[in-house]
This record gives structure tokens, C-alpha cells and sequence, in this order.
């Protein structure tokens, strides 16, 4: 066991399910012989060979169309998009064969396809680099959507995105990187899906966050400490499908919730969460269910961005407005 | 070699025989043996006979929308039946012959335009009927790729519209797998429209075989209405594909002799000489003449053959018309390969409320 | 003033606004010379030429990525997408360009399209020809989404984004195209974007539909009448932006709230509508506020589809439950 | 015709000067009059000054990610001093020289490198910088299909690299411009990589000029480290266009000679010596070599003309530092041409915030 990065602990995670299963195969843009913009799979093709670590042409439909194809004829494709915001032209595959094959051929055609791609804001990028799109994936019934917050979860999480049977989308929040480094053991294990894992314990407030903003949620919650209440905080860690029963739990007993998010307002994850917050526990609430996020604008460039993007303070104040509230 | 032989920059067209079944093109006549020619045969009449008894169940409002092979059936039966049984079929979705020919009952393929999912689980290497045009293009590709990484000897033959070929979906993935020569066939059948819309209006380039040319592969027009051009130009292709060349583009010229799904009206976009014209061409009474000049063939034969498959025909829609109908289950169960629990719940809820409504 | 079908009122929208603005043009796959799949551009290209209506190859992207160019330099594209589901290889130019152009260039280029699209269910047709995906547009900044319930509303709402500055996706229930008639004005008039309209006073629960679903919900509340509520039907009619005031001020009369929707459930508009009634109107509630909705499954193909796809009953169902809650 | 006559399928790449500057191809050296020479030659070097200042600055964490022109300057100032001031500029990313020979003052071209949307506003005729690789074609198309029915004699002119012509979108809007006759030249400046990816993982096609003929257009593959041979190309291309002849796609054959961006390190896949193998090549030296030799130019007026440009690229900067931040409103406005009442809503109540917040 050592310190890793977010990185480096997805990196090892890739090789080492590549070493377990030789269907694995890995490729994108760029993420052969250089290992990826970002090097997550560096060293990759140096151990596993070009043909399973490869370097693609600039084509996303072909990338994720491939993979639909690989995935039928018995590969478990580990598909790259370099950025987020550059899935949009491999959209049409994710939605209307990748999401949906193993529903249309009545099971015959299992889609092991774990796609992943670095996403969010806070790093001062281009325009398009910038986005957090996972309510365009957990919209579709058939895929899943995972988002890690801490290396140890990517590596778990990831590990158990590979061995699925469904399709994943594996979202790296970019500016955790190698922001931090955590104890990540060396051998393979795995994070379940479809389990968001409560952070910390607390009884007046429940915050749900994810990715990168977790981070903030929890730096907030360390501003808030000589307040007169207590914040439950919950990594949600997959997107879809959402782990209601852990939220409501919590909600239950707190009696008030705040969703924080970095995508835009409407229709973020946040409105999902309020509404099965609504669904399920609606005569526990004590105030409305509120949701701290983007705005719905386009994510602005580098020197506007800190207008959009939430952090620790702008959550820390709706945590104390939504804890405090009579 | 055919593919070197034939330029479609120089608008050259490969054919082995004439529209009257005769061969005019002896030094590429294939060398198919008796019981692949009858099979080749039987499989395109029967895809002919089940496509016209389909219109009739639709126009009786018992079938529902359904895209007709009639005129195509040379097309996809010439390629098929120059593969092996453990290639990959990857269709669009006007390939019924080509469906059949691999193995697919007919039974799953009524049933699939009978608007039933249990009708695209086939047995074999046949991906199910694709709606989004080009999309395919990029399963047969990663097919084919799959075949490389894991050392197996397939080859992924893929079928696509004239009208297909400007999607960007078609240039992406027939790029993609010419960079990792991947072993894949991809078949234009150029039917002339796409819907209303004419081939003329898709691209400004002379064919679609020269398409090929961008991605640096050997591309060939085909007289699509001669199955065994298509089976001999496919047979190379598929020779190239499993000796690590790459892929091949064959643009079958070819009609589409009925409306373009069961919802059109062909008579708006087109004159009946027209297609008069291209029903002298039939593949169907082509290669029955050339058969039936080879003596495999004759009237008798043929009469019985038509009887017994529409016979046959009339069984399966029935069977199929019996077929149980979705259960919610089935509706639910399938979304992914583990159900997650909030559609568990979800499903639970709506037999909750089919119980109650019954009840009312 | 006669009888026109839905159908029969976009084509005469887009017949008098190409009359009126020579910068209005219409195409899409089999547009032009056949009039459309559905023959709703029917006689244009005979009236105003193939410059200004015409056939295109099969090419979502070229389809709506020309309408950005063509935006540029001074037209009003009026493009056609012939299902909905098939938009999805255009999506990138929706979202990265056409949603963003206006606010990249600050102000410079504006963006005045409109897509039009077929959308939903009930007409038995093949898979991806049913799917009601208007999360994936409103999810989007800098996009206005339209969705009319009658042949009145279509014409003036189609003739009100043809004259908005902004991109318009505008999706047409394909099932009610031809269902019935209705009293509409021969001349232009318009339908304000971003207004819902109260279909019906009630005080009792505030239920809230759009396009076909809208003619379901009416049906249910017929079905309801002898019973002991009143039922207040709101027709969202702009999907994005959402004219929440409207829905407020119901939902503070009623105290109770309804969403019937067709598309899948998760972040469905109906999650979104909930968070705001929840944000703006919580103490006035005295139930959760609910949704009826897909499941969150591939809509089935036309065997399965009914179990899929509301209708009156499922609504209505849901109305009595919500209505007589305590 | 100097389309007709270089065959990119045999290869055949178009040229005017040599690497000395010296003209070896005298048929087609364009007519091009000494002041338009001056100005090509002025914006290549003001384009290369504000380059490489760019990347210094970078380096010193003043300025954001930024892709360098460097070495690509001939490919784009030719081009562009073909075009008419009405024609249209379509760019990829990385068309700073482009922009500028367009009359897109350096203010704004450094102020959206400096992270500020301000610097995407110009009064030409001239798009945005565009990153979603090969969508711009579709652009171009757009606008050269607006150019034709509202009757204006205006091209569009776009760019794209080599590893753009892989995408789909590309195909797409090649295609849709040939099959309407749009106004339109293409050109790939293939500067041999996409990021580390070498050219021939791209496609398999011998050159890229050869994916003309899959849209039935003339193709080109010309030294696009030459200018003179891009204007004289280009020209050709943009007279056809306004004849109603249709598209053009002209491969230049370039070279990166900077990072992919300042985040990319291109030690990584590259070798020093081939990239000084392509520094003898460089645009700027060939072209001044060209214009001396012209008695249009001499040392003396260059490093006059470096000092001025140093100066003033100076200057430019610091006045983009300078440049107010965008404020709350400017963040919010501009979402939609009128602004909705939501967005209204939430800036309202994000600017409340922040004064509650200053309170504090
Ligand atoms: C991406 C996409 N866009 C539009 C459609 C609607 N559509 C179905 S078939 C068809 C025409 C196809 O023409 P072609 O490729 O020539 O094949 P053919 O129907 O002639 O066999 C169109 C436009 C679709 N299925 N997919
Ligand atoms: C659709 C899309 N996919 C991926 C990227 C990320 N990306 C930015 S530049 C680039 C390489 C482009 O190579 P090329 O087209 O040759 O242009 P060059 O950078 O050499 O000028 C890539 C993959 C992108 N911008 N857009
Ligand atoms: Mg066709
Ligand atoms: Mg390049």
C-alpha cells in the first residue's frame, strides 16, 4: 500500500484488470503511445501491446461504435474520450445502440463497456473541456454513470465498472487528478456500484455531493464546525443507477437536504435527488430540499469561470441557510 | 483480380451475367458448387415470397411497418453466400434475404416487424435490424476488430443504403477499420433512393465504390442485381479481409422494386417505368435462368418451391400472430443485464397499479 | 377561420413565414420535393423553390451544423430532423455550437433556428421512432424548447420561434399530427414562447402536461369529474424556459401537484418541475408532489409499448391518489 | 489549371518556390502585386512574433492554454490573400496567421487565449475559433449555402487538420457542400500530427487530397509551407466556387513545429531531428527569401519590422492584462439573445449572494 493519486490509482486499475482479463483492451485518442493527454494510461501499450492498447483517429462515433461492435464479438472494451465535452459526436452510439443493445437483443448481446472520460471545471481550459454532462447518460434507461471522488474509490470503482456486464460511463473529474493523494492498496479490489457511501455522520442536515465538489462540500463543512448543527455527507459515487435508499435513510433522519453539483441548475442530477427526496420522504422534511449548483449558462471561459463553478463557500452557505432554516 | 480490375473512377462495372441469366464474363464466373447455387436460390425466393405476403398482412392491418428487400435480394444473398458460417452479419435494416441466408429463422424476423424484441435474439453471428442510419458501419468495425485482438479467422460483413454513405457514421467507421485493417466487407446496395430522395442528391461523386478511395481501400461497382458478381467480388473481399489486408467497399447497384417501408408511396418520387424497367433486371429471374441453364433447375421445381414456401410463409405469420405478447417482465427485465433496484421498484409499482386497475 | 389538423397548422406557419421573410429557409431528409415522411412541409418547395426548401443526404450533423453557418450569414433556418431519434448524430452541433454561438461571440452571431421534430410514441412504429427526449435539450442552456398541444398553439407557437432570435428545438407529437381539429386562423398570428396556459380552473390539484400527454391528462380529468375535486390543467406548452410563475401560483391555490410526462422518468421534465415547486411553493404543499411517467427502460417496441406510454388512466389514477391524499 | 493537373493520387503535390525561395514551377507562380506580398509576408511574421511571445508568456503562468501556429503560417496567409474581404474565414483552432491577414486585431485573438469570451467578437467576417474537432465544416457549408440563396458573392474558407478529416463531421459537410454546389474551399493543414498521433494513424489513404473524390470534387495536395503555392491554389479554388462549380479541398503539407499546446510536451513522440528537417522548410525564411530576391525586401526593413512587431505584441498583451474581468452580467447576458426570466432569476440571486457574502 502506498500514496496515489486519483491518477495513478486508475491507471493501476486498468492494468491490472488488463493483466486478470485478457478481453480488456483499452484505447482513444492519444492513449496509446503516449499514454493519454492527461498519461492515465500511461505505460499501458509498453506492457499490454498495440493491439490492446491502442491509439485511435479523431472520431468518437467510431470509438464508442466500435466498442459496441468489440463488446458483441467478445471483448470488454475500456473505451477513452479525451474530454467530455467531446463525446457529443459519440452520443448517438451511447444512446441508441450502446445503452440499449442487451434490451434489444433480449440479452443476447452484453455491453461490458466501461467508458471513460476526464470532466468538470476548475482547471482553466479551453471552452468544451469545462462541463459536467452526467445528466445527459443517467437520463438513459441502460447505462450506468459512475463519478469517483477519492483515488481509493476510483480504483475500486472502476475495477467493478470493468468487470459489469452493462455499460458505464466513468467520469474523472480532471481537477482531482493529482490534486491529493490517498492510501490506495496495491492489489485489485473493488467498490460496488450503485452505492453511495456516506462520508460523514451527522444528524441535522444531509448534503449530497460528487467528484470534485465533494471536496468542497467538505472543506464547507469544516467552516461550518462551530455552528450549532451537524451535516451528514454523502458521496453519491454512481450517478445512475442512484442509490435512493441511502439518501432517504439519511433524510429521514435529518430532515433536510441539500444537493450540491457543479453541472448546470435544470435538470441536474439535483433535481432527481429532490424529487425522490419528495417521493420517499416528504412528510420528514422540515424545509425545502434545496440544491446548490451551476447556473444555466454555458460554462465560461477561464476568467469568468469562478462565477459559475460552486465552491466551498457558496456551499457552505446554502448548508447553513437550508440547516438553519425556521 | 476483380477489385484491381475494375476502376469506378473510369465508371467501371463488375457483372458475370446479362439480365437474361447468361454469362458474359467467363474469366470471373465463380466456381460455386450445385447445392450453394440452389440454397442461394431457394433463400433469395423465399426472402421474396415472405416480403410480399409481409405487405399483404400489413396492408390487412395484421403486420406492422416493415421495410421490403424486394429487387435486393442478389445483393445480400450473393455476399452471404460467399461467407463463412462464423462470419458476422452486421445488417441495416432492409436485409432479410441476407438475415435468412445466415440462418435467421423467419419466424424471428416476422416477429421482429411484428413489433415483438424476442424477434432480434438470433443464434447466430447476426447483429439485430439497425434503424440509425450508418451507425452499423461502426458494430462491424469494432466486430472485425475484435476478431484481430482475439486471433480469430471472422470477417464482418456490413450492409448500407446509397443514402447512408453521406452519414458520417459510414466515413468514421470505414476510416477507422482501414487504420487497423480491420477484416471487413462493407456493401453499399445502392437502390437508387433513399425514401423520396434520390442517389443524386446524396453525393456528388460519380459512384460509391470511390468512396473507398479516401480511406485508402480497394473499392468496386457491382451489378447488384447479378448474385454471383456479388459473390465473386465478396469472396475476394473476404479473401483480402482474413489475409490482413483490410477492408473492402462494394457498392452493389441495385432497386428497390417496393415502397421504402410499408408507410410510403413510392409513386410520389418515381414513374412506374422506372421500375418496369429495373423488374427486367430482377435478380430472382436472373439466376433462375442460370441455374436453370446449368439444368440444376426447372418450371416444376420452381412451382413447387413457390408452393411450399408460401406455405410455409402462411404458418410462420401464423405462429407468430400467436406469439404471447410482451409481459412486464419482459418489458422491465431487460434494460440491463443485473436489474438495479430502483427499476425493480419501479416495475413493482406499475403491476401495483395493473392489479389495481383490474380490481376496479 | 376553418377546421386544421396540428399538421396542417405548422405547414401553413411555415408557409406564411417563408411568405413573409425571405431569410427563412426549410430542409431536412426528404423536405423538400416529397414534402416529408410526414408530409408537413408538403407544397413548400413547389411555392417558394429549391433554393429555399429542399431534400438533404442523410446527415444530421451536416443538417444542423449548416443551420449554425447558414444563421451566421443572415438566414432563419428552418430545419427539419424527420424523428427525433434520430437526432442524436446531429446533438453535437445543437449542443456545442448552436446552444453557445450567441454567447461565444458575445451577441455577434445570433442564432435564429428552428428544429423541428416528430416525437413520441403510440403510433406503432419501429425502435427509435417513440421516444420523448426533451430533457436533452432543456438540459441545455442558451436552447429554447417548444412542444404544442394543438393545431392553434402549433401554428402560433412554430411562428413565434421562427422569429426568436435564439435556437428553438420545436417537437411535434407525431400522434396527434392528424388525431383531430380545430379552429385556426387563416392569417400569421403568434403564440408567446415561455408562457404555460391554464387549459383549466380548478382549486383543488394542479396538474401539469404538454403535447399528447396533455389530451390524456384532459381525458382523465373527464373521467374524474364526479368526483369531489377540481382539477387545474396546465398545458407547460415552452419546455425550456419554464414559466415557473404560472406553475407557482397554481400550486400555492392548490396545495398539491401533479407532472404526467411520456419520457423515462429519471430527470425527466418532471423531476426539474418538482425542484421548483419544491423551491418556490413548499410550505403550501399538502402532499409530495408526484410525477406519472415512462419507466426508466428503451420504450418497448409496439407489442410492449402500451405498458410503457401513459395514459388517461394511469393519470387519472394518480390525480385521485394525489388529489384525495391525507 | 493547376487543379487539373497535380493527380493526388499519383502523388503529385503542387508547388511554386523551393526551399530556397527560388521559383521552380514558373507556369504558376500567381500574379500577385507588391503590397499584397508585404502584407503576406508582414502577418506571418506578426503571427510568428505573437507565437512564440505567446508561449514565453504561458510559461510564465500570464497566459492560458494556447495552441501555437508555428511553422503553419504559409498554409494560412496564403489562403487568405487569395480570398475577397467578403469572403468568409471558417477556423479550426489554430488559424491565428489566418485570422490576422483576415483583419482580426491581436487584442482579441490574445484576449481569448487569455481565457476572455470578449475575444471571440469580431467585426469580420470571421468565425469564432472552433474547437469541437471537424464541426466547422458544417459551418462553412452553411454559410457558403447562405452565400448562394441570398446571392452574394461571397466563399467560405475553412480549415482543419489532418486529424479532423477522420470525423465524421468532416465527411458530412464535404459531402452536403458538393451535393448543393456551396461556395466553399477546404483546406486540411496536415501538420503530420493530432496531438502525438502521426498522420498515418489517421487513415489509410496515400494522401489526404485523394478524400476529395469521395464527394466528386477537386482535390489538391500542395507545399503548404509555400505561400505563393496556396495562393495560386487556392485562388483557382475560390474562382470555381464563385462559378457555381462547387467545393474544393486542398491538402497543405505543413508541420507543427511547436507543442500541440503549451500543456503538450511533443518530446514525447517526436524526434528534434525531424523537426529541424521541416525548419528548413519554414514558410516565413522561404517566403522572405522569395520576396528579396523580389527587391521587395531586405535585412534592414526586417529587423525593423521585428522591433516594431516585438513592440507591439508587447503592447497587446499588456493591454489584454489589463482588460477588465468579465463581470456577473457578462457571464449571464449573453445565454440567450433575450434574456428569460429564470436566468434573470438566478443572477439576481447569485449577485445577492455575493453581497451577502462581502459582507461578511
Ligand atoms: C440517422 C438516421 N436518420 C434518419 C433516418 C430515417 N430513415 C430511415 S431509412 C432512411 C433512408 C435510407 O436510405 P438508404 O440508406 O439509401 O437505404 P434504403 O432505405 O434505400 O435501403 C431514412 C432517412 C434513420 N433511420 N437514421
Ligand atoms: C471532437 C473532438 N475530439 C477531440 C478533441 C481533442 N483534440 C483537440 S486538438 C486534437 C488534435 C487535432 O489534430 P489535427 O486535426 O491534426 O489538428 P492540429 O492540432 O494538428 O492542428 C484533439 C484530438 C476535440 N477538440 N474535438
Ligand atoms: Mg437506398
Ligand atoms: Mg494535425
Amino acid at each position: 500500500m502506498a500514496e496515489k493519486t486519483l491518477l495513478k490509482a486508475i491507471n493501476e486499475a486498468l492494468s491490472q484488470e488488463m493483466e486478470r482479463d485478457d478481453s480488456v483492451v483499452v484505447y482513444g485518442e492519444d492513449a496509446g503511445y503516449e499514454g493519454g493527454v492527461f498519461r492515465v494510461t500511461a505505460g499501458l501499450q509498453e506492457r499490454f501491446g498495440k493491439q490492446r492498447v491502442f491509439d485511435t483517429p479523431i472520431a468518437e462515433a467510431a470509438i464508442l461504435g466500435s466498442a459496441v461492435g468489440m463488446a458483441a464479438n467478445g471483448l470488454r472494451p475500456v473505451p477513452e474520450i479525451q474530454f467530455s465535452g467531446f463525446m457529443f459526436p459519440g452520443y448517438n452510439q451511447i444512446a441508441v445502440h450502446m445503452a440499449r443493445m442487451h434490451n434489444r437483443s433480449r440479452g443476447k448481446y452484453k455491453m461490458p463497456i466501461t467508458i471513460r472520460m476526464p470532466y468538470g471545471g476548475g482547471v482553466r481550459a479551453l471552452e468544451h473541456h469545462s462541463e459536467s454532462l452526467e445528466t445527459l447518460f443517467a437520463h438513459l434507461p441502460g447505462l450506468k454513470v459512475v463519478i469517483p471522488s477519492t483515488p481509493y474509490d476510483a480504483k475500486g470503482l472502476l475495477t467493478s465498472a470493468i468487470r459489469d456486464d452493462d455499460p458505464v460511463v466513468f467520469m474523472e473529474g480532471k481537477r482531482i487528478y493529482r490534486a491529493f493523494k490517498q492510501e490506495v492498496p496495491d492489489d485489485a479490489y473493488t467498490v460496488p456500484l450503485g452505492k453511495a457511501n456516506i462520508v460523514q455522520k451527522g444528524k441535522d442536515i444531509t448534503v449530497v455531493a460528487w467528484g470534485p465538489i465533494l471536496h468542497e462540500a467538505k472543506k464547507a463543512i469544516d467552516s461550518l464546525k462551530d455552528e450549532d448543527f451537524s451535516v451528514e455527507l454523502i458521496d453519491l459515487r454512481t450517478i445512475s443507477p442512484i442509490d435512493t435508499d441511502t439518501i432517504i435513510e439519511s433524510v429521514k433522519k435529518t430532515g433536510r437536504f441539500l444537493v450540491a453539483h457543479e453541472a448546470v441548475k435544470t435538470l441536474g442530477i439535483g433535481s432527481e435527488l429532490i424529487s425522490r427526496v419528495n417521493e420517499e420522504a416528504f412528510f420528514h422534511l422540515e424545509a425545502q430540499p434545496t440544491r446548490v449548483s451551476g447556473h444555466d449558462i454555458t460554462v465560461p471561459l477561464p476568467r469568468g469561470e469562478h462565477h459559475h463553478i460552486i465552491d466551498s463557500g457558496r456551499i457552505a452557505h446554502e448548508i447553513k441557510r437550508v440547516a438553519t432554516f425556521e | 483480380m476483380i477489385l484491381d480490375s475494375y476502376d469506378p473512377l473510369k465508371q467501371e462495372m463488375f457483372n458475370v451475367i446479362d439480365d437474361n441469366g447468361k454469362v458474359v464474363n467467363k474469366d470471373y464466373e465463380p466456381d460455386i458448387d450445385n447445392e450453394t447455387l440452389i440454397n442461394m436460390y431457394k433463400t433469395m425466393q423465399l426472402a421474396r415470397i415472405a416480403d410480399v405476403k409481409a405487405l399483404q398482412y400489413q396492408r390487412q392491418g395484421r403486420m406492422l411497418t416493415f421495410a421490403p428487400v424486394k429487387g435486393q435480394e442478389g445483393a445480400q444473398v450473393g455476399p452471404m453466400a460467399a461467407a463463412e458460417d462464423d462470419d458476422w452479419l452486421v445488417p441495416s435494416f432492409r436485409e432479410m434475404a441476407a438475415m435468412l441466408y445466415k440462418g435467421v429463422p423467419l419466424k424471428q424476423l416476422y416477429l421482429y416487424w411484428y413489433g415483438n424484441e424476442q424477434g432480434s435474439k438470433f443464434e447466430q453471428n447476426v447483429m439485430p435490424v439497425n434503424v440509425p442510419i450508418g451507425s452499423q458501419i461502426n458494430h462491424a468495425a469494432g466486430i472485425a476488430m475484435a476478431s484481430s485482438i482475439r486471433g480469430k479467422n471472422q470477417v464482418a460483413i456490413s450492409f448500407i443504403g446509397d443514402g447512408g454513405t453521406s452519414h458520417g457514421e459510414f466515413h468514421e467507421g470505414m476510416n477507422f477499420a482501414g487504420v487497423y485493417d480491420a477484416p471487413m466487407v462493407t456493401i453499399i446496395q445502392n437502390n437508387q433512393y433513399a425514401i423520396s430522395t434520390p442517389r443524386q442528391m446524396q453525393s456528388k461523386s460519380e459512384t460509391l465504390a470511390q468512396k473507398a478511395i479516401s480511406y485508402g481501400i480497394p473499392g468496386i461497382q457491382v451489378d447488384g442485381n447479378d448474385p454471383l458478381a456479388m459473390y465473386a467480388a465478396t469472396k475476394e473481399a473476404l479473401n483480402r479481409a482474413r489475409a490482413g489486408k483490410g477492408p473492402t467497399l462494394i457498392e452493389a447497384v441495385t432497386y428497390r422494386q417496393g415502397p421504402h417501408t410499408t408507410s410510403d408511396d413510392p409513386s410520389i418520387y418515381r414513374s412506374e417505368e422506372e421500375v418496369k424497367n429495373w423488374q427486367k433486371k430482377d435478380p430472382i429471374s436472373r439466376f433462375r435462368k442460370y441455374i436453370s441453364n446449368k439444368k440444376l433447375w426447372n418450371k416444376e421445381k420452381d412451382e413447387a418451391l413457390q408452393d411450399e414456401y408460401k406455405d410455409f410463409v402462411k404458418e410462420t405469420f401464423k405462429a407468430v400472430e400467436k406469439y404471447p405478447t410482451p409481459t412486464v417482465d419482459e418489458v422491465f427485465d431487460y434494460t440491463y443485464a443485473e436489474m438495479p433496484k430502483t427499476i425493480k421498484a419501479q416495475k413493482e409499482a406499475y403491476k401495483a397499479y395493473l392489479k389495481e386497475r383490474e380490481g376496479e
